[in-house]
């Protein structure tokens, strides 16, 4: 994109979400002051600017579509704005409410929860932002980190395309000087196919990564579900690891399906003992 | 005279205490999330104490014995490379001022002195690889330059390691300042170089026995006997088998997550990176640990040499053990085993080098 | 101390646009006591650091004197990526950094009393530009000048002008191919292997300067030899991913040469049994 | 007094977590219409809980919400954990309780200076504001800042934190961090006393009202990581007892459910847990009660601004004292097994009660999830207080003063919309 001469003028958007990756703006401390100092800040409801027709340089958008009118209100953001960012997994990949697409639950899951369904307009599939209008630049992760959202807003005022880091979370972890946790302690990591962003945080931690970044770079989830099956993983116990809070970023979605809802006795492919 | 090469155990820590006085940090190994790792440290007794383990294709577990020895151990996932090929660091600032005029600026960090307590030869030679790749780079030389070097020999080796078939090991051959042999009740000790000589001096020694002597020889001749070995193979054509049907299971199996890389001490790739602050006055140029099982490692716009895995892996081991030997005059690996225990998917590159070897290659 | 590994600024003098992507900087080194760097030679490169945004290998095209006689540094640049877009989006007046030279250029020396032959295939003609300007600047040192050029699409021809211009001095040769070429093209349609069958070569004078698409280099380097040129006569100027430029970050590995450090340039018997190796 | 018809519609609220929106109509000085309508899409996690394993809960329900992820993590485990054979070390309860002053102390300061204080100052938002009060906006961000890092000590990150788990956490801070961090907290008691100082000397509406009251209470100290219910009707309640007590109903107009209490609207929050459990505030926080003249329990709810600095104040030193002589735990979590049944647990997220039970089966998968936050619970009361407190202002106000009061007793519930109606309850309520 054209280098941004004047100040930018950006806009933060809320859909289906928890709000947490809005907070990458809202817990900047004094860093919000400077970016105020660097962009125009039009709409940001939980901020206190409210302007959602305004014309912006960038929009932020977290949150996933699964109400009608989500689907209207992300075409009006789109139609205003021009350079379109999701952030986080509900609005790069649906997010964890995404989970309902799987058996098409939603109607059933709807009426046993309300007892006036007729009143709760939501979409039987629940889809990532990118499904309905373009989106120029995706941030994944759930939630996304301040430094990502900082990064994207200082290449952008370059005038630059921000860097997609799609490594995946070993290398960080190692990088980390993190200790293996699957090595040492057999436990089931999403590890080698998530991508990196958050700094390896739950192998240092000591724990399993959850995949909460979405698929890296070749992704060989299929490698990694065999790995799970060998360390003695049921297939539903393995769909669980693939279909959590990306569960429909295509290669997480693939591997899991394979295993999701399969008799607990069938077998996975591929080898149980290595 | 009888050399005074004997250090009781309980004088452990006055070969620390003479370390410290002469100004170094000291790092060593410790027990941290289940593994070795060389961390600082101030006293003997942090030290692993009494752990041994168990290593395999996909598997490192500490085990803890009522043995007084701290270091029956063979290693870690880390070598000495972190400490001198930092995995994250910035190598120069610029500075865009208000007149549109750049200047830029080198961020020296001056490295202190630090004593490397536990090194293992495997590692040893490792480092003098990295020696050799990065003899003109200012910031891996600077931290290099500041190690003191204390190896021990290796009394357990693990059922990963092969150094006895590289030539690298079990016991320290060079590049020490000191090397401890541990025994039951104490250590012998030698020097390697003058530093560790004066140092040597200055502990509280004795002459070590002939049963120390024997034990030395017998623990050694023990850690020599390694299930592992490096196979045989002729270096300059590993790159010619790209037809080989191996790669193909390997690719099957790998999951180019770039773990074995990191690992290995010898291995050097980095990737640079822009970090520049929020109010783009000023940005800093930085480098961090890459590997070739990334897809950027093999990347020009629009394209990419190596887009799978398979590419990735021959690249990787095509490299370590072939073409590394034409750039360094020898293999890249000096029998570590990292790359098999850290493996999380637990491939054996000895395994894929013997069916290189084995089976005739098909047609490329 | 400042190490050869910091950048150095460089001053934009001009901007010039050569087709709608392509972009020559011409460039001056603000600090008198980096002007060792421009001790450049045709086929060798620099890193140009765009500020907060990264550093790119770019083929060193040319130097000049301008009018008070400082020297005046061009780099020709395709606008593709993150780093040679923002590099696109400069004036004159603005500033960059600069690191180099690195690697190794054309071989010069062994090339004096020869004829030349330059081979480029698409965009690869960056460096090759370089040293044939080095060679009309200096004509007397070389024979005969054959100019092949082969790109994909006629239209992508850049710098017509200047190869028309070339076709027109004494003792020299242009030949040009386009995979696909529109209508009105008065040169050949078809691949730059057909041109150098047509050549009038003297195999055992001539020195061949290569560059472009591996597969297209490979395939001159048979051509030629077959017409009996020395193998060791031939050079490719080869590309790979670079970070540090200094044989240290690993990413331009080609078998065991570091492209940054034993190349870019390098002569085709070193690289013939590695060539066209998947993944290599 | 003019016949005039006021008509305010505020679309979107600002400055509140989540998506709701006000609609009012005031004609012939009589409020004819009133509407807080929540309009956040459900996300339906109560049901997607289901079939997922009792580990993979804490993950999964910090994603309610992502500013109170740590009450969401802790309310879960006190209910998962009620089925264990044993409970979880000492020495990770009492790190739990510090996580938790890591995330009041965040939100609240949030709360405070981001979304409260703009409309006391007259300001549009807090970034306008920071021009004239820049040391109140960064001594609040400071605040924010230090909640935020007691939180990241022990997950990794301040939202959707990753350290917690069954038995305790995957991760013990190591001593240093431990003390550089409660170096810095000790460094800002003294901001946090001038903040509850700062909003004190506001000129908050006085504005009397009766309400029931609902906070956890626990016997030895003031109520956080865990509790019973205590009202200001003088019930005790334990988690399992909740549902006995407590309604939900769904609004025709909106996504949420409300809540009741035996009928009644009711006030969870820091208010109410000041009102209810204020005598075991430490000796230093009653002087400065006595101090700033806050007569406990008190009816006005603008009040709970004052109750927010308080309870910052008590986070500050909470998380100091107990981490006074940390050392690193052998193992920082007990490995549990849990039983098939059914499990409640609760705690005080910022904004108030936060109650979850699941039913675990034989296979050690979730059968079934119900969770009721707070704001949902807050709801029925936020109307009520609107209506009363419009009607004591004036209704003949003109409508930008009268839009203005209505969203400072909105935002004075810090109501996280967010998580309202992440929850809803499984039960049919009759139509
Ligand atoms: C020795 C050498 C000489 C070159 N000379 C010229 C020249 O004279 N003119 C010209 O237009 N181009 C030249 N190139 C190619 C040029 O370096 C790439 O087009 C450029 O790096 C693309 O960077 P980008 O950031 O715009 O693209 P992106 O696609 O955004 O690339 C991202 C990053 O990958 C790396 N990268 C991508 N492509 C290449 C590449 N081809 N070579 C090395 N690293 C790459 C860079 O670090 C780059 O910043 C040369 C390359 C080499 C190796
Ligand atoms: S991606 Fe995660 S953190 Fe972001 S809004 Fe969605 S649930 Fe919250
Ligand atoms: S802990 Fe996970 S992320 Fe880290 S190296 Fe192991 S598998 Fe990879
Ligand atoms: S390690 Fe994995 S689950 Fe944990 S924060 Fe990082 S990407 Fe998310």
């Amino acid at each position: 994109m054209k280098s941004l001469m004047t100040k930018p003028r950006i806009a933060v958007h809320k859909f289906s979400s928890c709000d947490g990756c809005q907070l990458a703006f809202l817990n900047l401390g004094e860093a919000l002051l400077q970016l105020n100092a660097q962009v125009d800040i039009l709409h940001f409801l939980e901020a206190g600017m409210s302007d959602a027709e305004a014309d912006v340089d960038i929009a932020f958008v977290e949150g996933s579509l699964s109400t009608p009118d989500e689907l209207d209100r992300i075409r009006q953001v789109r139609a205003h704005s021009r350079y379109l960012v999701t952030i986080g997994a509900c609005a790069t990949s649906g997010g964890l409410q995404a989970l309902r697409n799987l058996d098409g639950n939603h109607d059933d899951w709807r009426d046993a929860i309300y007892a006036r369904p007729e009143f709760i307009h939501t979409l039987k599939h629940v889809k990532p932002v990118a499904a309905e209008v373009k989106v120029d630049l995706e941030l994944w992760g759930c939630p996304v980190s301040s430094a990502q959202v900082l990064a994207a807003v200082r290449a952008l005022l370059f005038g630059v395309a921000p860097v997609d880091d799609r490594d995946r979370v070993c290398l960080e972890c190692k990088r980390q000087q993190a200790v293996c946790v699957m090595v040492t302690q057999g436990v089931p990591c999403m590890g080698p196919v998530t991508r990196t962003g958050c700094g390896a945080l739950c192998p240092r931690f000591g724990r399993d990564c959850y995949g909460c970044y979405g698929p890296s770079e070749t992704a060989q989830t299929d490698t990694l579900a065999r790995r799970f099956a060998g360390l003695g993983l049921l297939p539903d116990a393995i769909a669980r690891r693939f279909l959590l809070i990306n569960s429909q970023a295509p290669a997480f979605l693939q591997t899991g399906r394979v295993f999701h809802r399969s008799p607990a006795r069938a077998q996975p492919p591929g080898d149980q003992d290595d | 005279m009888p050399t005074a090469d004997y250090l009781p155990r309980h004088s452990l820590s006055h070969l620390f205490d003479l370390l410290q006085q002469h100004g170094y940090r000291l790092v060593g190994p410790q027990v941290i999330d289940g593994a070795i790792l060389y961390r600082p440290l101030t006293a003997v007794d942090q030290l692993p104490s009494g752990t041994e383990q168990v290593q395999q294709p996909g598997q490192y577990r500490l085990i803890q014995t009522d043995s007084s020895r701290r270091f029956s151990w063979a290693n870690g996932p880390q070598a000495l490379k972190p400490l001198t090929f930092t995995p994250r660091e910035t190598l120069w600032r610029s500075q865009l001022h208000e007149d549109g005029s750049l200047s830029f600026h080198e961020t020296p960090e001056p490295a202190t002195p630090t004593a490397v307590i536990g090194v293992r030869g495997c590692d040893l030679a490792a480092l003098a690889l990295q020696d050799q790749h990065f003899a003109d780079d200012p910031y891996y030389r600077q931290q290099r330059d500041a190690l003191l070097l204390i190896a021990v020999d290796c009394s357990h080796p693990a059922d990963t390691c092969f150094c006895a078939s590289t030539g690298d090991g079990p016991d320290a051959k060079a590049g020490h300042d000191l090397a401890l042999t541990e025994l039951d009740d104490g250590f012998l000790i030698r020097a390697g170089s003058e530093r560790g000589k004066n140092l040597m001096t200055a502990l509280p020694l004795t002459a070590a026995s002939h049963a120390s002597h024997q034990q030395a020889e017998t623990q050694y001749r023990r850690a020599s006997q390694q299930q592992r070995q490096l196979p045989t193979f002729d270096p300059a054509q590993l790159i010619h088998l790209g037809g080989h049907p191996a790669w193909d299971a390997v690719a099957d199996a790998c999951l180019s997550c770039g773990n074995c890389t990191s690992v290995c001490p010898s291995c050097f790739c980095f990737s640079e990176s822009e970090v520049p602050e929020l109010d783009g006055t000023a940005s800093s140029h930085q480098r961090q640990w890459d590997s070739c099982f990334s897809e950027g490692h093999s990347y020009i716009h629009g394209h990419r040499f190596r887009p799978d895995t398979k590419g990735r892996y021959r690249q990787w081991l095509t490299h370590k053990f072939g073409s590394w030997v034409e750039q360094y005059g020898r293999s890249g690996c000096t029998g570590c085993g990292r790359c098999i225990s850290w493996c999380p998917v637990g491939i054996d590159p000895l395994q894929v080098l013997a069916q290189l070897g084995d089976e005739p290659p098909t047609s490329n | 101390m400042t190490h050869p590994a910091l950048p150095t600024e460089a001053l934009i003098l001009n901007r010039i646009q050569e087709t709608e992507d392509i972009f020559t900087l011409q460039l001056r080194l603000t600090d008198p006591a980096q002007q060792w760097r421009l001790g450049i030679q045709p086929g060798q490169f620099n890193m140009l650091y765009r500020f907060g945004v990264g550093e790119i290998p770019i083929s060193f095209m040319a130097i000049a004197q301008d009018e008070q006689g400082q020297s005046v540094l061009a780099h020709t640049i395709r606008a593709l990526g993150r780093v040679s877009q923002a590099l696109a989006a400069l004036l004159p007046g603005d500033r960059i950094g600069l690191r180099g030279p690195f690697g190794n250029g054309w071989p010069l020396q062994q090339a004096e009393g020869m004829d030349l032959c330059v081979v480029t295939g698409g965009l690869g003609c960056a460096p090759a530009v370089s040293i044939i300007e080095h060679a009309f600047a200096n004509r007397a040192l070389y024979g005969h000048i054959h100019i092949i050029q082969g790109v994909k699409h006629s239209a992508d021809l850049l710098w017509r002008s200047r190869y028309e211009f070339w076709a027109q001095q004494p003792e020299t040769t242009v030949l040009m191919a386009a995979d696909v070429a529109a209508p009105g093209w008065p040169w050949y349609s078809g691949r730059v292997t057909e041109l150098i069958k047509r050549l009038p070569l003297n195999p055992e004078h001539t020195l061949v300067c290569c560059c472009g698409p591996e597969p297209m280099m490979q395939a001159s380097a048979e051509q030629l030899i077959r017409q009996h040129v020395p193998a060791d006569a031939i050079w490719l100027s080869m590309e790979r991913n670079m970070q540090c430029a200094s044989g240290h970050c690993g990413h331009c590995q080609f078998g065991a040469d570091f492209i940054c450090r034993d190349g870019p340039v390098m002569p085709y018997p070193r690289l013939r049994d590695r060539l066209g190796l998947e993944g290599v | 007094m003019t016949s005039r018809r006021i008509r305010i519609d505020v679309p979107a609220l600002t400055r509140v977590e989540g998506e709701g929106s006000l609609r009012l109509e005031v004609r012939d000085g009589k409020l004819v219409e009133l509407g807080l309508s929540i309009f956040e899409p459900p996300r339906y996690f109560e049901k997607f809980l289901e079939g997922r394993e009792a580990r993979e809960v804490v993950d999964i329900v910090a994603r309610i919400c992502g500013i109170c992820p740590v009450a969401y993590q802790i309310s879960a485990l006190n209910a998962l954990e009620s089925l264990a054979n044993e409970s979880a070390p000492d020495w990770a309860l009492t790190m739990r309780r510090v996580f938790y002053c890591g995330e009041w102390l965040q939100s609240h300061a949030l709360h405070i200076h981001l979304l409260a204080l703009p409309d006391f100052l007259g300001f549009d938002n807090a970034i306008a504001m920071a021009g004239q009060h820049p040391d109140e906006v960064k001594r609040g961000l400071k605040l924010q800042g230090l909640g935020n890092a007691l939180i990241r000590l022990f997950g990794g990150r301040s939202v959707h934190p990753v350290g917690a788990r069954l038995g305790g956490f995957h991760h013990a801070p190591a001593a240093d961090d431990v003390s550089a961090l409660t170096h810095k907290l000790k460094a800002a008691q003294a901001d946090a006393a001038d903040l509850t100082r700062f909003c004190a000397s506001l000129p908050l509406p006085n504005d009397p009202q009766d309400f029931i009251g609902v906070a956890l209470h626990h016997p030895d100290r003031y109520a956080m990581e865990c509790g019973n219910i205590r009202t200001s009707t003088g019930l005790m309640l334990s988690a399992a007892q909740f549902e006995q007590h407590f309604h939900e109903t769904q609004k025709s107009d909106s996504t949420a459910l409300w809540s009741d209490f035996d009928g009644q609207p009711y006030l969870t929050g820091p208010l109410a847990r000041l009102n209810l459990n204020h005598a075991q505030l430490p000796d230093f926080l009653h002087t400065r009660l006595g101090e700033i003249g806050l007569a406990l329990p008190s009816s006005n709810m603008f009040h709970s601004l004052i109750a927010r600095a308080v309870e910052i104040e008590l986070a500050l030193h909470e998380a100091i004292t107990l981490l006074e002589g940390y050392t690193c735990p052998a193992a920082p979590y007990a490995p549990l097994s849990l039983q098939a049944g059914t499990g409640y647990g609760m705690s005080e997220a910022p904004r108030g009660l936060l109650w979850h039970r699941y039913e675990i089966g034989e296979d050690q998968l979730i059968k079934a999830a119900r969770i009721v936050p707070p704001t949902s619970q807050n709801q029925a009361r936020i109307e009520a207080d609107l209506h009363r407190s419009l009607t004591a202002f004036g209704l003949d106000h003109d409508e930008d003063a009268l839009r203005l009061r209505a969203e400072q007793v909105i935002r004075n519930y810090d109501p996280c919309i967010s998580c309202a109606t992440h929850f809803l309850t499984l039960k049919r309520v009759e139509r």
